[in-house]
């Protein structure tokens, strides 16, 4: 399958791409892939924000964030830990998926000293917000040093790898922290630093506010990751 | 095949996707209850082998909320507008038909008769009808459960009760544990919907349609145009579509595209008009204009 | 883990298949009327694109040629024996019961309260249960149907009416058409079984086992050791395997080795027993004789 | 995958295998395919009996005569008029499908003057028919040419294509028809020969007499027809 021409839908005002994308390669780093998909006619948007992409095999689509936009290319950063994320790494060349995006709320990149932090998988944006950042300081943490190899993503990135977590290693004054992980490290690091953009994750089966499936606590509310986040700030 | 296409409710948010509500041939509201409700907690949903659960347990704004928010931006889509009615007793769907009654932006009240989620009203389907038909001239379209040991009983029961139409079915309940045998919803189980639903959504729509003479909206794992053309050969008059769209928000429209160039005339339609589709002089007229 | 593995009534002849029957822990007839029934016309098979549909319509010797030809054969397996058993009133239940009360052969009744296939009898599922009971000193075990508001309630009446265990679930209602819009069963509606009961039947399970203190057997859908697992772990005693027959005669054998040496000692067992296994004394001792 | 250890399982007396086996080749003969299967455990059994056939990505398995039994071998002759058949039909070397068999009443080959009758997808049971009788005569209809294309697999044989029937070539005397094609061929046949030995078709959806899905109606009774047939005579 190629890729098919791109429709556009507006979400509250922004717009969207929906369209079949043809995967251009699938290339392992560390435990996680690199799913490389033609760009088509979706704009890579904002870093921070994702993408629904079209699990083969599989009723629902799964939120990715951009990791990356090379020329004519989206690329994403997937962490085979269920079945859809295991189908998704499993695309060849000669497949096409179908993807709606960018979606969601992405990071403000309006800063005086950015610093990123990630933890994981947590790591899927950070490249491509670098890119827009002109490569701020980051640090990373990994579970193993087998995980840690996704760090060549992030040239220059400071990397922990357990015991050691990335909390460990924040400055006293960190700046303006620009944090996606595991809830566990993005609570940890709210703990820290109250300012701290940070990207969240919950199950989502639309993407674009249709099913309120995705609900966060906010501020004594639940309110929609993929409309109101999933990146968040002072917050959830 | 010309089909009016309808979204299922609590499948779509026209306000925060204009763009895939105006494909639609009128949009269904969330369901709206009389007080606010924040819904129950995360995770709320889960995919499973034959279809996905949902336990979002009714989030609604409220009635007053609703009425004085939402339904003037709902307004500006200039199409035809259902709200979904839900409560927790007849006197609950009785206020909000008669607050509503009076909104012209307002074109059906479906009453949600079977939300698996919450707990039900202790009245019967025809109770809660009835009360609604008492304080509306609005069409009142009754949505029910497939969860129940004979539909076309139940479809009579609310024909009698002085329902305009039906609309079937609901999601049914269902449960998904995970690895480590916990529930995958925080809430237990959840409104099982998609493909796996869809045989039982076609019987209750054959059921029906057999048993009254009620325009029927069908929906249930409906994906396709193939998929809706056997809805209607089943004897509904419209298709609503719900999980598909969370895959494929452009599914209303290649849906429609694909129906009418496959030009299915032979599909017995039952000739029973949906209410209040635009220009809805009759029912190819209703499709001509999409 | 070790889960008393038995068929599901209707999914399996003994006679026919004895070596598919002898992996299992009981044997579960197909249901027995009064009278000898022909059943449905063909075609009474569909296959979905999640499960398949059935309308045999109990086509069954009656009870008569059944205690006088089939009772005596089935005794040579020398295994648990349950007979399922149907009917159109609380009399035909209580002619059977008591007819096979005095069967020695005969270790549990399986009342089937619930064929989507025939119209149902008139009393309630706790009446034809109570009928019963009156008549015969064997486990009583009522088989529910999921198409129901709330069937945690059915429970707790067959449950007051003296049922000693539930079998949980029957078919639901389902439909499908061919590409010419034609019902693809003779009869129209079938019975649903497969893949996609599974949710319904474990959302089933997990609320009656909350509601009553009775052994239950889990069906629906379930064709691996792991979704054996989870019917256990919404609350099963036991589990029963139908439509898997169909592709996987060996399944019941194949399923025990997988959940033995999966031990999921995790899994929390009800710690109610199923009546009447070989040499019952615990639950662990049942399986260790397999 | 390759072929499983067989089990065997006796059905009313008769034994069948129950095995995984290996897909050895998939050849197109004319619009049908002929699918060849490692024989593992199984027997070919009696001529028209049949077994049943996995369907990848089909919940049901479905009933498949034998065509032929070379060395080590079991061959399938299948016409894709479905989901089950079609998936049937695109099996690949390196896959392997669980068959059980064989199942049902085959032919009875105890006969003076056999004549094989056969139309369409019915030719299928015919070549290890003929086998074992010794290559009698066989007359064999086709829609068009191109199903005729067939008929290679039955050397010798007359063959007519419609508007032509295989009726209307039987001989006055036939002698012991052996038939088997579609529903209306079978009913002609049988009004012109009420002795001959008819393979029946019904849906299946357990092949060993456990779901009573397949009945025919045999003097007037509903009877399995994958347990009493699928070969009958002075009968359906
Ligand atoms: C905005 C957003 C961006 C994301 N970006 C990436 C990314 O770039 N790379 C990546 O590998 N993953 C990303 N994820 C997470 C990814 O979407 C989930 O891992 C995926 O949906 C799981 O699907 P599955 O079928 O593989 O596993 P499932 O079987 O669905 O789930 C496996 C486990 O993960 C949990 N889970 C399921 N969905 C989510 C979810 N959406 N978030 C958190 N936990 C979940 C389940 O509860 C279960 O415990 C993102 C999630 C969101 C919401
Ligand atoms: C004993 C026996 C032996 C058979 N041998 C062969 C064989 O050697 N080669 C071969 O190609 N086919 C054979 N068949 C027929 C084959 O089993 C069916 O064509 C197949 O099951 C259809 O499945 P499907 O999913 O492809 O099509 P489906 O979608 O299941 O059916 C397509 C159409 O065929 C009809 N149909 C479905 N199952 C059957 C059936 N079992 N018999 C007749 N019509 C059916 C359906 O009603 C539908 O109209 C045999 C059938 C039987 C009962
Ligand atoms: C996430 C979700 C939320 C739903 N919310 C509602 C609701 O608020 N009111 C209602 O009547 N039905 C609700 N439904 C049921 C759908 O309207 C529809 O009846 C059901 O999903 C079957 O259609 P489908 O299989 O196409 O999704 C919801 C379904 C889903 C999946
Ligand atoms: C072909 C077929 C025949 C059945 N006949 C009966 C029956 O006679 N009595 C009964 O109680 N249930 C009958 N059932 C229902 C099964 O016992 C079981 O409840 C249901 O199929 C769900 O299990 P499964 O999904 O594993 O098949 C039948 C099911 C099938 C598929
Ligand atoms: S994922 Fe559907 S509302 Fe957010
Ligand atoms: S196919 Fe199941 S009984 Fe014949």
């Amino acid at each position: 399958m190629s890729t098919s021409p791109c429709d556009t839908l507006s979400f509250d005002g922004r717009v969207a791409g929906c369209q079949r994308l043809a995967v251009v390669g699938a290339e392992p780093v560390g435990p996680y892939t690199l799913l490389r998909l033609e760009r088509g006619g979706l704009e890579p948007g904002i870093p921070g924000q994702f993408f629904m992409l079209e699990a083969p095999g599989r009723l629902l689509p799964r939120p990715m964030s951009l990791c990356l936009a090379p020329p004519g290319e989206l690329a994403f950063l997937i962490d085979p830990i269920g079945p859809g994320t295991r189908a998704l790494c499993a695309l060849r060349p000669g497949r096409a998926i179908l993807a709606l995006g960018p979606l969601g709320n992405g990071f403000d990149l309006e800063l005086e000293r950015p610093l990123l932090v990630a933890g994981g998988i947590g790591i899927a944006p950070m490249p491509y917000l670098a890119e827009a950042l002109r490569h701020p300081p980051a640090v990373l943490g990994f579970r193993s040093a087998h995980h840690a190899q996704a760090a060549r993503l992030l040239p220059g990135a400071e990397v922990v790898v357990e015991p050691r977590f990335v909390t460990d290693t924040l400055p006293d004054d960190p700046g303006d922290v620009l944090a996606c992980g595991p809830t566990p490290m993005l609570e940890a690091i709210r703990a820290l630093v109250p300012r701290a953009q940070l990207a969240w994750e919950a199950p989502m089966a639309c993407g674009y506010g249709a099913c309120y499936g995705c609900v966060v606590e906010i501020a004594g509310r639940y309110r929609r990751l993929c409309v109101d986040g999933p990146v968040l700030r002072d917050a959830a | 095949m010309k089909v009016p296409i309808l979204n299922a409710s609590g499948c779509l948010d026209a306000l925060a996707a204009p763009g895939v509500a105006r494909q639609l041939d009128a949009f269904v509201t969330k369901t709206v209850t009389p007080l606010a409700r924040e819904g129950n907690p995360p995770p709320r949903i889960a995919e499973t082998e034959t279809g996905m659960l949902n336990s979002i347990g009714l989030q609604n704004p409220g009635l007053d909320a609703f009425a004085r928010e939402s339904l003037p931006q709902l307004a500006e889509l200039a199409m035809p507008l259902w709200v979904s009615v839900g409560g927790f007793s007849a006197r609950d769907y009785a206020l909000i038909c008669e607050r509503l009654d009076g909104e012209g932006s307002v074109t059906v009240l479906e009453l949600n008769l079977s939300c698996p989620n919450v707990e039900g009203a202790p009245e019967t389907a025809a109770e809660l009808v009835a009360a609604a038909r008492d304080v509306t001239t609005k069409p009142v379209y009754a949505k029910l459960s497939p969860a129940t040991r004979d539909v076309a009983e139940s479809a009579r029961a609310v024909a009698d009760a002085g329902a305009d139409g039906l609309s079937l079915v609901n999601t049914i309940r269902g449960l998904a544990l995970d690895s480590s045998s916990r529930t995958k919803l925080a809430f237990g189980p959840g409104g099982y919907s998609g493909p796996g639903l869809r045989p039982i959504a076609l019987a209750c729509v054959h059921a029906c349609a057999e048993a009254v003479d009620l325009p029927i909206v069908g929906m249930g794992g409906v994906s396709s145009a193939d998929e809706a053309r056997e809805v209607v050969a089943a004897g509904a008059s419209a298709v609503a579509l719900g999980t598909v769209l969370f895959s494929d928000p452009l599914a209303p429209g290649r849906i429609r595209v694909e129906l009418e160039s496959a030009g299915v005339a032979s599909v017995p339609f039952s000739g029973r008009e949906i209410h209040g589709l635009m220009r809805s002089s009759s029912f190819g007229d209703v499709l001509s204009t999409n």
